[in-house]
């Protein structure tokens, strides 16, 4: 979960870390306040990356133009959010632009530090070095010094990074953050270091210890479409696709796999829905509902693969949905998994057939609604 | 030894007095493999299905020689719980729980290595050895013996291909959860190191998806000297870029993210791939 | 550096602590922006201990009680501070009082789990038992559950207590606090826990790297006396005394010293004044301006015994001082340590005299000010 | 060996190239220890006062054989760089250092034991063995070699206590400074046992003061049966509760943190206590 850059270097600088003095704005109005110190820069905060390519920050050197900017801001969209409000900042005179990264790293088993010693849009034709530590007591500053070494040869430089490093690190795990990125890192005329940008991503799993988290959580949310915000609060996993079958799945990977069959037999899914971490009568009950009430919805494809979800419940549970249920959408049922044989039972006692295979199951969704 | 647990693994099941706790006892009992003891920390039960219950790990495996633990517990308890069955002596230990964060699974990781024992998890429906043991709650009826060793990131999805596997007659030497999660206890590289020196594997069967870097180290593995030969199941392709999937690693956010990328380095190694479940028994066939 | 109770327990709840929903107030006016909620708990927010027995917590059963209360708060003292706020809160039913408390531990060489079965003002009678484990990563949940286990009957309340050291744990590394307390934590009807008050300590020395301990520790200076103030915005180590002998001295343990010999010489001090962080012209020279412009300062003993600071370099700073200086406050100096012949030469040379010893220095001292 | 150092001990300064490494430097080899190698990560130059210096510790080591360190760098470069010499494979490090935060004492103070290496400090002037070595900058003239071992939670306090004895004739086998913070690498307890064991070291003195519970550790060990005799020094006796007395740790919160509480406490344990320096050579003359 991405933190806006304002937010971000707001956290930052709550740790020591030096951020340019900005100023917050929701309209080209409040851009007044910002006084007269220009050339400044006008960004756009939104919460996913790539803002920079596209056209999200903007420099100005008259208030006239940074209205202008903030009103042209404020109404583009990056990755389909429109940003809400918008940062000015002074224009910060540097010699150069570093990159620099603390982030979670599955093959170092922890942590990374990531540097580069040419910063902002750069960075993606020279990929950043990397130092995989692993857990927070194996960081070794000298170990970073060192490979610092062949790509930066600033030594008064090196060791300001080091020192940087070390404090991304802190901050990481005091507030439970996967990815601490600042790019670009300025170096200033008298060699200190200022973060012109910062891209916090906070790890929702840790929202129970870290009540920002949950608060971030909550703002993440309020930007779903309306089914995914209906999902997400009755705990389930769910992500909108453009699609028209609905799929109703427990676990990623069997979730993915569904989409990815039924893309391959020509089908849309209209959403990933994991319901493996609610799969009670309540949860499944709402993802019909939601289903059956999205329009574009043609017809519903459930197909769960328990091992811990006991099928045989669920069978229970699609067994009394569908006895009380209007929609007349078309639904195909592909259940196996623990309680299996239990499972076929309900399901053919309530006049309902469990499809031996997810293949089968894709044969009748195809025939119930025929791929355009 | 087969993989990690064998028919002579004893198990102890830390969270039994839960209601998960007490289907899967129920499940691990049924499933053939020898639990011999519950951990409740607060509960007063002497015994649940017939296991007698413990209020701390120690006493567990001091009076019962447990050695393999399935922990159950919220992911906010998690780290003090696994720390607690590391420190009791298990030398495996599965985290099944989602949500945890990122940081505890860190710390966990260290830990387990520290006490020389291997953490499978988070995020994990555990591990099988089919015929012998059992440290998790995949549906046991899904699993035969036999050559293949099968390695996951998905539980789910490694229920429906192990079933695709055993209704084809490919049995599997063992299959390992190895969880969604970008930190693992037990990772790719290191799962696929315990197949290649496990005698009873013949073929390495990989189930793996978008996000993360878990794949490559199936591409390396693949292409050294003297691997065994491998196939593999990427999903993914039909979820669209910068979208978390469910799993806290399953996010496409650069080119190596993709599926297609995935898919296209691992044929590149020589891996037998598939690139939806239809295609995984002729890709497991054409490894074998 | 002690937090406020609600800055405290605004704290904990951001790492995710219940604690009660509370309204900050100014004024005995604000209470009644509290509502209608009473029973009330209305509490002086104070930045030292012992508020509770000295009167600072009052229960109020109605608005014109709770507006009384304040008024009556407001104009006391605790250790010296007079409160700037009120916190006002439900009275919480609950049914036991626990203390739990997370600190640093010197002879664990780390940190320590403080807990007492029942706490509030009774824990002084029964000190809580202690569980020092030293780094982080050597808390084990389990060992504290064993160790509650003689103390703590209540197995459902020792699994949340043992959660609770956990994250006051997190907190105090993630805050750089040397003490984070809970006393009383509430145990509710429903078995859960509750922070009815919190003393959170924050480790000064972490500033550079928490932006709140760095804004905490300027709060903390404006509640010094203005000579105070002035020493420590010159980095100078200074507690003000109530006697009439200014101290210049160097090193927390030679100054302490010193003080004892003044005192056992019927001499009073009038400072605690450790220049050893700032051991330059500059600093010396606060040191005796702050002391030439008290008045109830009647004579100054300079006493260094330098390794580090060079005992030459003081005697040529104190040579120019001395010419400069126009109070005709007495000054005694004895200076010894690194450069020691060559301090004694430049003092001599400049008409000034380096007692031999601090004995001798206090002879000197008692003939100038006698001790009444 | 006497205590932690002695003439062997081949020694390196980390933070060199700065004015207080740089008259370190100077004293350390006037004093006739033997500085073999500098550190100054960061800067360009070969040598200081004729010592040579290196980009890092582990060269340093490497090219020197050095085995014991003093740190001179702010506190929040602590961390990394005492880390940097323990990883090197120093054995003895001196951190002198103040304002250190809690928390990086304690990860440093652990990071040393797992390296089978001794920590002393932070905020210490460091240890001197008279007339065989010193790795700090306590003056040396306050200081000759005899029997007493010299334990103290204060620099300064301890040059004047030094210079006291030296002055009546005793001298000292070793000068400890564990440094006034409360958590240490070093701490009281510790310091006595490597004085306790140490052949050359006939009786211990302690320089103590408010705050903190190092004293009881004297406390304890001049309890029992085979005990060294002990004479310490208490300050702090004129210091107002509730108020940090320049030391972090030097606070009297409790009534066992009081001067009289501690006085009172090795007067019972046998310790022949000194209430203000004036009494502090006679002290000694009784424990001798």
């Amino acid at each position: 979960m991405m933190m806006t850059e304002h937010a971000g270097k707001s956290l930052l600088l709550s740790y020591g870390v030096p951020v340019p003095h900005g100023l917050l704005v929701r309209n080209a109005a409040q851009v007044r306040r910002w006084g007269d110190v220009y050339p400044a820069a006008i960004k756009a905060q939104v919460s996913s990356g790539g803002r920079g390519k596209a056209g999200g920050v903007l420099r100005v050197a008259h208030p006239q133009e940074a209205a202008a900017a903030a009103q042209r801001l404020l109404a583009l969209e990056f990755a389909g959010e429109r940003p809400s409000t918008l940062l000015i900042e002074p224009w910060i005179e540097h010699t150069r632009e570093l990159y620099l990264a603390l982030t979670i790293d599955g093959e170092a088993g922890g942590y990374s530090v990531l540097y580069a010693p040419a910063g902002g849009i750069e960075v993606e034709d020279n990929p950043p070095i990397r130092y995989g530590f692993g857990e927070p007591a194996d960081f070794r500053a000298h170990v970073l010094r060192d490979r610092l070494g062949p790509v930066e040869q600033d030594a008064g430089v090196r060791e300001r990074v080091v020192a940087m490093a070390r404090r991304l690190l802190f901050i990481a795990t005091s507030v439970d953050a996967t990815t601490v990125e600042i790019n670009p890192l300025a170096v200033l005329p008298d060699g200190k270091l200022l973060a012109l940008d910062a891209k916090v991503v906070l790890d929702e799993a840790a929202a129970f210890r870290q009540a920002a988290t949950a608060a971030e959580r909550v703002k993440a949310r309020r930007r779903e479409p309306r089914m995914v915000q209906r999902a997400l609060a009755g705990n389930l996993m769910m992500v909108a696709l453009d699609g028209d079958i609905g799929l109703i799945s427990g676990g990623a990977g069997m979730t993915m796999a569904g989409m990815d069959m039924l893309a391959a037999a020509g089908l849309k899914p209209a959403c990933f829905l994991d319901c493996s971490s609610n799969p009670t009568p309540a949860g499944y009950q709402l993802a019909f509902d939601l289903l059956d009430g999205e329009r574009r919805v043609k017809a519903i494809l459930v197909s769960i693969f328990g091992g811990g979800t006991q099928v045989d419940r669920v069978a229970k549970t699609l067994e009394a949905i569908m006895a009380a249920r209007r929609s007349r959408k078309p639904v195909v049922i592909r259940i196996n998994g623990t309680g299996r044989e239990r499972a076929d039972a309900i399901l053919r006692d309530a006049g309902l057939y469990n499809q031996p295979t997810l293949e089968s199951a894709l044969e009748a969704m195809i025939a119930a609604v025929p791929p355009r | 030894m087969s993989v990690l647990i064998d028919a002579s693994s004893r198990m102890l099941i830390y969270g039994i007095a839960g209601n998960f706790g007490r289907f899967s006892a129920r499940d691990l009992v049924a499933s053939g493999s020898t639990v011999v003891a519950g951990v409740a920390p607060g509960r007063g039960e002497a015994a649940v299905e017939g296991i007698p219950v413990f209020m701390d790990a120690r006493t567990a495996c001091r009076s019962t020689d447990a050695s393999a633990a399935i922990v159950y517990v919220p992911a906010p308890a998690a780290l003090d719980a696994v720390l607690e069955v590391l420190d009791a002596g298990c030398k495996v230990v599965v985290y099944p729980g989602d949500g945890l964060p990122v940081q505890d699974a860190i710390a966990l990781r260290s830990a387990a290595r520290r006490c020389g024992a291997t953490l499978v998890g988070p995020n994990t429906p555990g591990l099988i050895s089919p015929g012998k043991a059992k440290l998790g709650f995949m549906p046991s009826h899904c699993f035969i013996p036999g050559p293949l060793g099968v390695v996951s990131r998905s539980g789910s999805l490694s229920y429906e291909a192990a079933w695709r596997l055993t209704s084809a007659g490919l049995g599997q030497s063992c299959a390992i959860g190895i969880g969604g999660d970008p930190v693992k206890g037990l990772n790719a590289a290191e799962a696929i190191e315990l197949l290649h020196a496990d005698p009873e594997t013949q073929v390495i069967i990989y189930l793996g998806e978008i996000g993360g870097s878990d794949e490559y180290a199936l591409a390396r593995y693949a292409a050294r000297a003297g691997a065994k030969p491998t196939a593999a199941l990427i999903v993914g392709a039909a979820a669209p870029a910068g979208k978390k999937m469910g799993h806290a690693a399953a996010l496409v956010g650069s080119a190596l993210d993709s599926q297609a990328a995935k898919v296209e380095a691992l044929r590149a190694a020589g891996v037998h791939v598939a690139d939806t479940l239809r295609n995984l028994v002729p890709a497991a066939r054409a490894a074998l």
